[in-house]
């Protein structure tokens, strides 16, 4: 790996001098191609000052040394480098600079797992050439992908992150977050319906409980239930999802008995309409248009259908506040809407109202995540950039840490 | 002058339903045809067809239903057009079950046209629950994924399917899509494992949302909406119904800046006022 | 008429097709019973449509033919039942609406669940995080040389001041979304960047979407014109006046209930 | 009982889920053997679960008919509908096209789901552009970026925007290349750790909602 940047200054010292007649290759060596399913086999040998587009590389196998050896692969000498980038450095086969051929099984040359195969290579220019060494390696599955090492130790340094920000958010639930904008607008929307007798239309979005926009929907849903219960409003929740009603029907109530008003609770005000998206929209517009809520709340995942139901909201004149992390509906809610809470913003708000310890801690959890990305960002940014202007392949060291390798 | 803006700002919508659909039903009587520029990343999805040597292997995946037909379908015409022309095998399947009818109909229609055949020269598998656990399944066994296609003939020993086992063996892919299933499930749970080139075709609406993976070079190309359709079209030298709707498609588009700049106008003109419109 | 006579089912076809847009399009006037009758009728079509493909793909060719395949040809072998598994649990999922035994289609939503958050995990980090990071992480000084004015050159997407007005743009939205620290002091100026550069980027996502939006009109608005000619017998203009009419009549009938409503 | 009810599921989350993260690193053929056997389970169950959200449509419409509450005609529509579909489907064995020509199926599909399907989204063009005449205000500077840049885009995106003012084309590649990469970027990385947030606490059992409420839970 240190030699790397020798192989390749040796590139540019040598140029077109050498181009003697042909000579074998430096180096070589087969071996089993790491880190894979088995049935293939790699090549690797030494990069050479006369590789040239002129000279071609042929690759021979057999499967034995005495076998009749056949001819598999042809390429310019100059071609199948090891690039930056192909490899980590944690997982090469070969070094920088070096050869580098995958030699998958083939219905021209089949290669099972557990037997030897011989190989040689065949360097040719014009009439000339130069044979090889024999070299014999024996292809097998691994079981562990190397290469994909930093992605596990994220999956793992990050289930830490989260498992430890959740325990600290268990003992103290009230960690400083910071404000969020539509959020007083809750309390105020809430406040104008009660004075002006109507109800309060709450929309969970057209997702299931495995999405985390939905789940954020439900918890706020509890804490407006809870400042609905108090008001003595109307409360009204129609449904896509009979599992998100189900679960929906149990946080209305658990709010509404915490309020201290289980006798103004009413199981009807969740109701199912219809999984169809056009159809669920035109009821809820009916909804609308004659109920008159004073406030719509948008919360979950949103399709096509946002626009027809806040542009409708909007016409019976009912202060609006959405919140979305589907990225593509946001432009619609950002400008129909009297509040947006954006994206994450809908997470932070089911932590931020709600202070239950695993939403505070999963959003700390994200933000040591987020902190680390952008430290990554502008630190490897300014590492890439030295590494460009003193001509160094050190930095990769660190760089190839945060690459996706397959 | 303030009393007139008001009344401008509280007009029926339906007024402006109507100016909507005037400004696109007369141009698409009376057209005018202006001239479509090309955008890089349309280019390079027509580059990348262009370069594949006859017969390799280009799956088309539908991932739309009828509702996005007019953005995607003359995507899906024009990208068959261009394969059947450069005569790849084209395998064609559809992720959303209710887009499946409409997937065959364009796959009968072009090969109709170009005079390819079933089974020989395209296959339309058709639709198979699952997602991207669909997609992991023909990444490992195409013929445990889809054991027949559409019409069910087996796919097993088919002329066009021969020596292709998996993803793997795919040359270029294009997913089509309207939504959640597609160009992204594809990208995450095929390309990235079982390394085959691809490409996206979109709506409008999610596009936008595409670049970052055009930039890291997860697509190799994009193609947006019923102007990169249009795009596509001219490259192919095949005018086709995108082309024929962007004249439309171009005074809607004016008749809403139009009124965004009115409604700016009057909006300022009420701006000081007590109990202005929010 | 010059061109060859339309087969029947075609022009009824037509009719139906341009009598249900139009329907449909009456909304637009207000909600009322044509477009209730429309809406309904498409869901009951959508649901039989994927019924019918649901039960010939998943039961016939995915479960039911392998089965019957493979217990054909080796019944004794208990790998030959191995689809019964997810027939089994497909059925528990079922089980949701039946209250006595609805705790079952919990074993198949913890299946359905686990296996999706598996598989996600490794991959939305390959994909989403660390594929983003990297093609974020660029030398600031192109590789190919070409000096300031390379640098400076907007239309090229991987150029050197692009790269850094997206590192920019990545990282003041990231900050934008995060909540432990108040946007007070540089905080407050990172954040305005993040919102400037997130209002941009709806900007241009609703133009595209006016595109998308309006080229959907355009296919629809396309068929009813085709509709309209005379090999379709003028479906489009007849069953147009046809919905106006019903509107009006309905509006008059709607208006009159109302009057005696008043009245009463 | 009990820990059917309550144990059992948890504990098929997290075996399943931990197996399937781990699959992901081995590139032995046992796992690609056993990731190729559940994802066709999976294709399987999914066309299960197709019926879960048909089941409860089915019940909602038929306690309307049945009850005759106001509307109820419009719900025997949608019986109509869907069982006139089915009929045919059934009787057309799911083809489309049969013997070179249509199928009653194919001519329900051609006809009355492909129109109505399009007909719905495409309502969506005029409800787009009320909502820009009525909403697209520059109250604040960050309204007035959102609406030059949207007006841009919508210039640069068709022909008669190239064609009059052309430099809108090109600030409309810049704008959706690096401005809105950056942002769909940040926003993906973001919700991606939401996402790994939610499907880590699901698999250690954390958050259950997922099964659904009720007492027994």
């Amino acid at each position: 790996m240190i030699f790397a940047p020798l192989v390749f200054a040796l590139l540019f010292i040598g140029g077109p001098a050498f181009a003697g007649p042909p000579t074998p290759p430096e180096g070589f060596r087969a071996l089993d191609t790491p880190n894979d399913a088995g049935k293939s086999l790699s090549l690797v040998w030494k990069a050479s000052p006369s590789d040239t587009k002129e000279r071609s590389i042929q690759v021979w196998a057999a499967a034995s040394p005495q076998a009749a050896f056949k001819k598999v692969a042809e390429f310019p000498s100059n071609t199948r480098y090891v690039k930056p980038g192909d490899f980590p450095w944690w997982a090469q086969p070969a070094a920088r600079g070096d050869h580098y051929l995958k030699l998958p099984s083939s219905q021209a040359f089949p290669i099972a797992d557990g037997t030897p195969y011989a190989v040689k290579l065949l360097v040719r220019e014009g009439d000339q050439e130069a044979w090889s060494d024999v070299v014999q390696a024996t292809a097998a599955p691994n079981y562990f992908n190397w290469a994909q090492v930093n992605n596990l130790v994220f999956v793992l340094a990050f289930t830490g992150v989260l498992l430890g920000s959740i325990a600290a958010a268990r003992r103290n639930p009230h960690i400083r977050l910071r404000r969020i904008a539509g959020l007083d607008a809750v309390e105020e929307a809430i406040g104008r319906s009660t004075e002006m007798g109507r109800p309060i239309l709450y929309l969970t979005g057209s997702g299931g409980m495995d999405e985390v926009s939905t789940i954020a929907a439900t918890v706020i849903l509890g804490e407006v239930a809870k400042k609905v219960a108090r008001y003595d409003t109307t409360l009204k929740v129609p449904h896509r999802d009979p599992i998100v009603m189900a679960v929906c029907q149990e946080i209305v109530k658990e709010s509404y008995i915490e309020a201290g008003r289980p006798d103004a609770f009413k199981e009807d005000s969740n109701f199912f309409i219809t999984g169809d998206q056009f159809s669920y929209t035109a009821a809820v517009d009916g909804i609308m248009l004659r109920e008159k809520p004073a406030a719509n709340f948008f919360m979950g995942s949103y399709f096509a259908e946002s626009l027809l139901l806040t542009e409708t909201g909007a016409s019976t004149g009912a202060i609006q506040i959405a919140g979305t992390d589907s990225d593509h509906q946001l432009p619609f809610f950002v400008t129909t809407c009297d509040y947006t809470l954006i994206g994450e913003e809908l997470y932070a708000a089911s932590a931020y109202l709600s202070r239950e310890p695993v939403l505070v801690g999963t959003l700390r959890g994200q933000d040591f995540g987020k902190a680390f990305i952008m430290g990554v960002l502008v630190l490897g940014t300014a590492l890439a950039t030295v590494g460009a202007i003193a001509d160094t392949e050190v930095v990769s060291y660190v760089l190839d840490l945060f690459k996706d390798f397959k | 002058m303030k009393a007139f803006a008001r009344r401008m700002v509280g007009i029926d919508r339906r007024v402006i339903f109507l100016l909507i659909a005037a400004a696109i039903l007369l141009p698409m009587l009376k057209p005018f045809g202006l001239p479509i520029k090309v955008s890089p990343e349309v280019k390079a999805v027509y580059d990348y067809i262009e370069a594949l040597p006859e017969r390799s292997v280009f799956l088309l995946s539908f991932d739309f239903d009828p509702s996005s037909k007019p953005e995607l379908e003359p995507q899906a015409v024009a990208l068959l057009r261009h394969a059947f022309r450069k005569n790849l095998r084209v395998i064609g399947m559809t992720h959303w079950l209710t887009g499946t009818g409409l997937a065959d109909g364009v796959f009968s229609q072009v090969a109709a046209e170009t005079g390819r055949e079933r089974g020989k020269d395209y296959v339309f598998l058709g639709w198979s629950p699952g997602g991207s656990a669909l997609i992991i399944s023909m990444g490992q066994d195409l013929y445990q994924a889809f054991p027949s296609d559409y019409t069910k003939t087996p796919t097993r020993g088919m002329p066009v399917l021969e020596g292709v086992r998996n993803l793997r063996d795919v040359n270029y892919m294009v997913s089509l899509a309207a939504g959640g299933a597609g160009i992204e499930m594809w990208y995450v749970f095929g390309k990235d494992k079982y390394r085959f080139e691809m490409a996206g075709g979109s709506t409008g609406v999610i596009a936008p949302g595409l670049y970052p993976f055009l930039r890291s070079g997860q697509i190799n190309g994009l193609i947006g909406g019923l102007q990169g359709a249009a795009e596509y079209e001219t490259l192919i030298k095949r005018k086709g119904t995108a082309t024929a709707g962007m004249d439309a498609q171009s005074a809607a588009h004016f008749v809403i800046i139009v009124l965004v700049i009115l409604c700016n106008v009057f909006y300022f003109i009420l701006r000081g006022e007590k109990g202005s419109p929010r | 008429m010059p061109e060859a006579m339309l087969p029947p089912e075609t022009i009824l076809g037509a009719w139906v097709a341009a009598g249900l847009t139009l329907f449909i399009y009456s909304f637009l006037y207000k909600d009322n019973p044509l477009f209730k009758l429309s809406e309904h009728l498409y869901v009951g079509i959508s649901v039989g449509y994927s019924v019918v493909l649901a039960w010939h793909t998943v039961f016939l060719r995915l479960l039911w033919e392998p089965l019957k395949k493979s217990i054909g040809e080796a019944p004794a072998s208990p790998d030959s039942y191995v689809l019964l598994i997810p027939a089994a649990l497909g059925l528990f999922m079922l089980t949701r609406f039946i209250p006595q035994v609805s705790w079952l289609s919990r074993i198949a939503f913890a299946f359905v669940v686990g296996f999706g958050s598996g598989v996600a995990i490794p991959r939305t980090i390959s994909s989403y995080i660390l594929k983003q990071i990297e093609d974020t992480v660029n030398p600031l000084v192109p590789a190919a040389g070409g000096g300031f004015s390379a640098f400076m050159d907007f239309a090229l997407p991987q150029s050197g001041v692009n790269t850094v007005i997206l590192l920019i743009g990545v990282v003041s939205v990231l900050f934008y979304f995060f909540f432990s620290v108040e946007h007070t002091g540089a905080g407050m100026v990172t954040a305005r960047t993040g919102i400037y550069f997130l209002m941009i980027a709806f900007g241009a996502a609703f133009g595209y979407t006016v595109m998308s939006r309006i080229s959907l009109l355009i296919g629809r608005f396309r068929d009813l014109i085709t509709f309209s000619g005379a090999a379709y017998s003028y479906a489009t203009l007849v069953l147009l006046a046809v919905t106006v009419l019903s509107l009006v009549g309905w509006e008059v009938v709607v208006r009159r209930q109302n009057g005696e409503r008043t009245r009463e | 009982m009990i820990f059917l009810k309550r144990q059992l599921p948890l504990a098929i989350t997290f075996v399943m889920g931990v197996g399937f993260i781990l699959q992901y690193y081995i590139p032995h053929p046992v796992s690609e053997d056993a990731i190729t056997t559940v994802s066709k389970w999976m294709q399987i169950i999914s066309g299960f679960a197709l019926f879960l959200g048909l089941a409860s449509l089915f019940h909602v419409h038929a306690v309307k008919i049945k009850r005759q509450v106001p509307g109820w005609g419009y719900s025997l529509a949608l019986y109509v509908g869907m069982v006139g579909t089915m009929v045919a489907g059934f009787w057309n064995h799911g083809e489309t096209m049969a013997d070179g020509g249509q199928t009653a199926f194919g001519w329900l599909y051609d006809y009355t789901m492909v129109p109505l399907q399009g007909t719905m989204f495409s309502i969506l063009a005029f409800f787009i552009a009320s909502a820009a005449y009525r909403a697209f205000r520059a109250r604040s500077r960050e309204a007035s970026v959102l609406l030059v840049s949207a007006v841009v885009v919508m210039m640069g995106r068709v022909p008669l925007g190239q064609f009059l003012v052309p430099w809108t084309w090109d600030v409309t590649q810049w704008l959706l290349n690096v401005l809105n990469s950056a942002v769909r970027r940040a926003i993906l990385i973001g919700v991606s750790m939401g996402a790994v947030a939610l499907s880590l606490k699901i698999i250690l059992g954390i958050e259950r909602s997922y099964l659904g409420g009720g007492k027994d839970q």
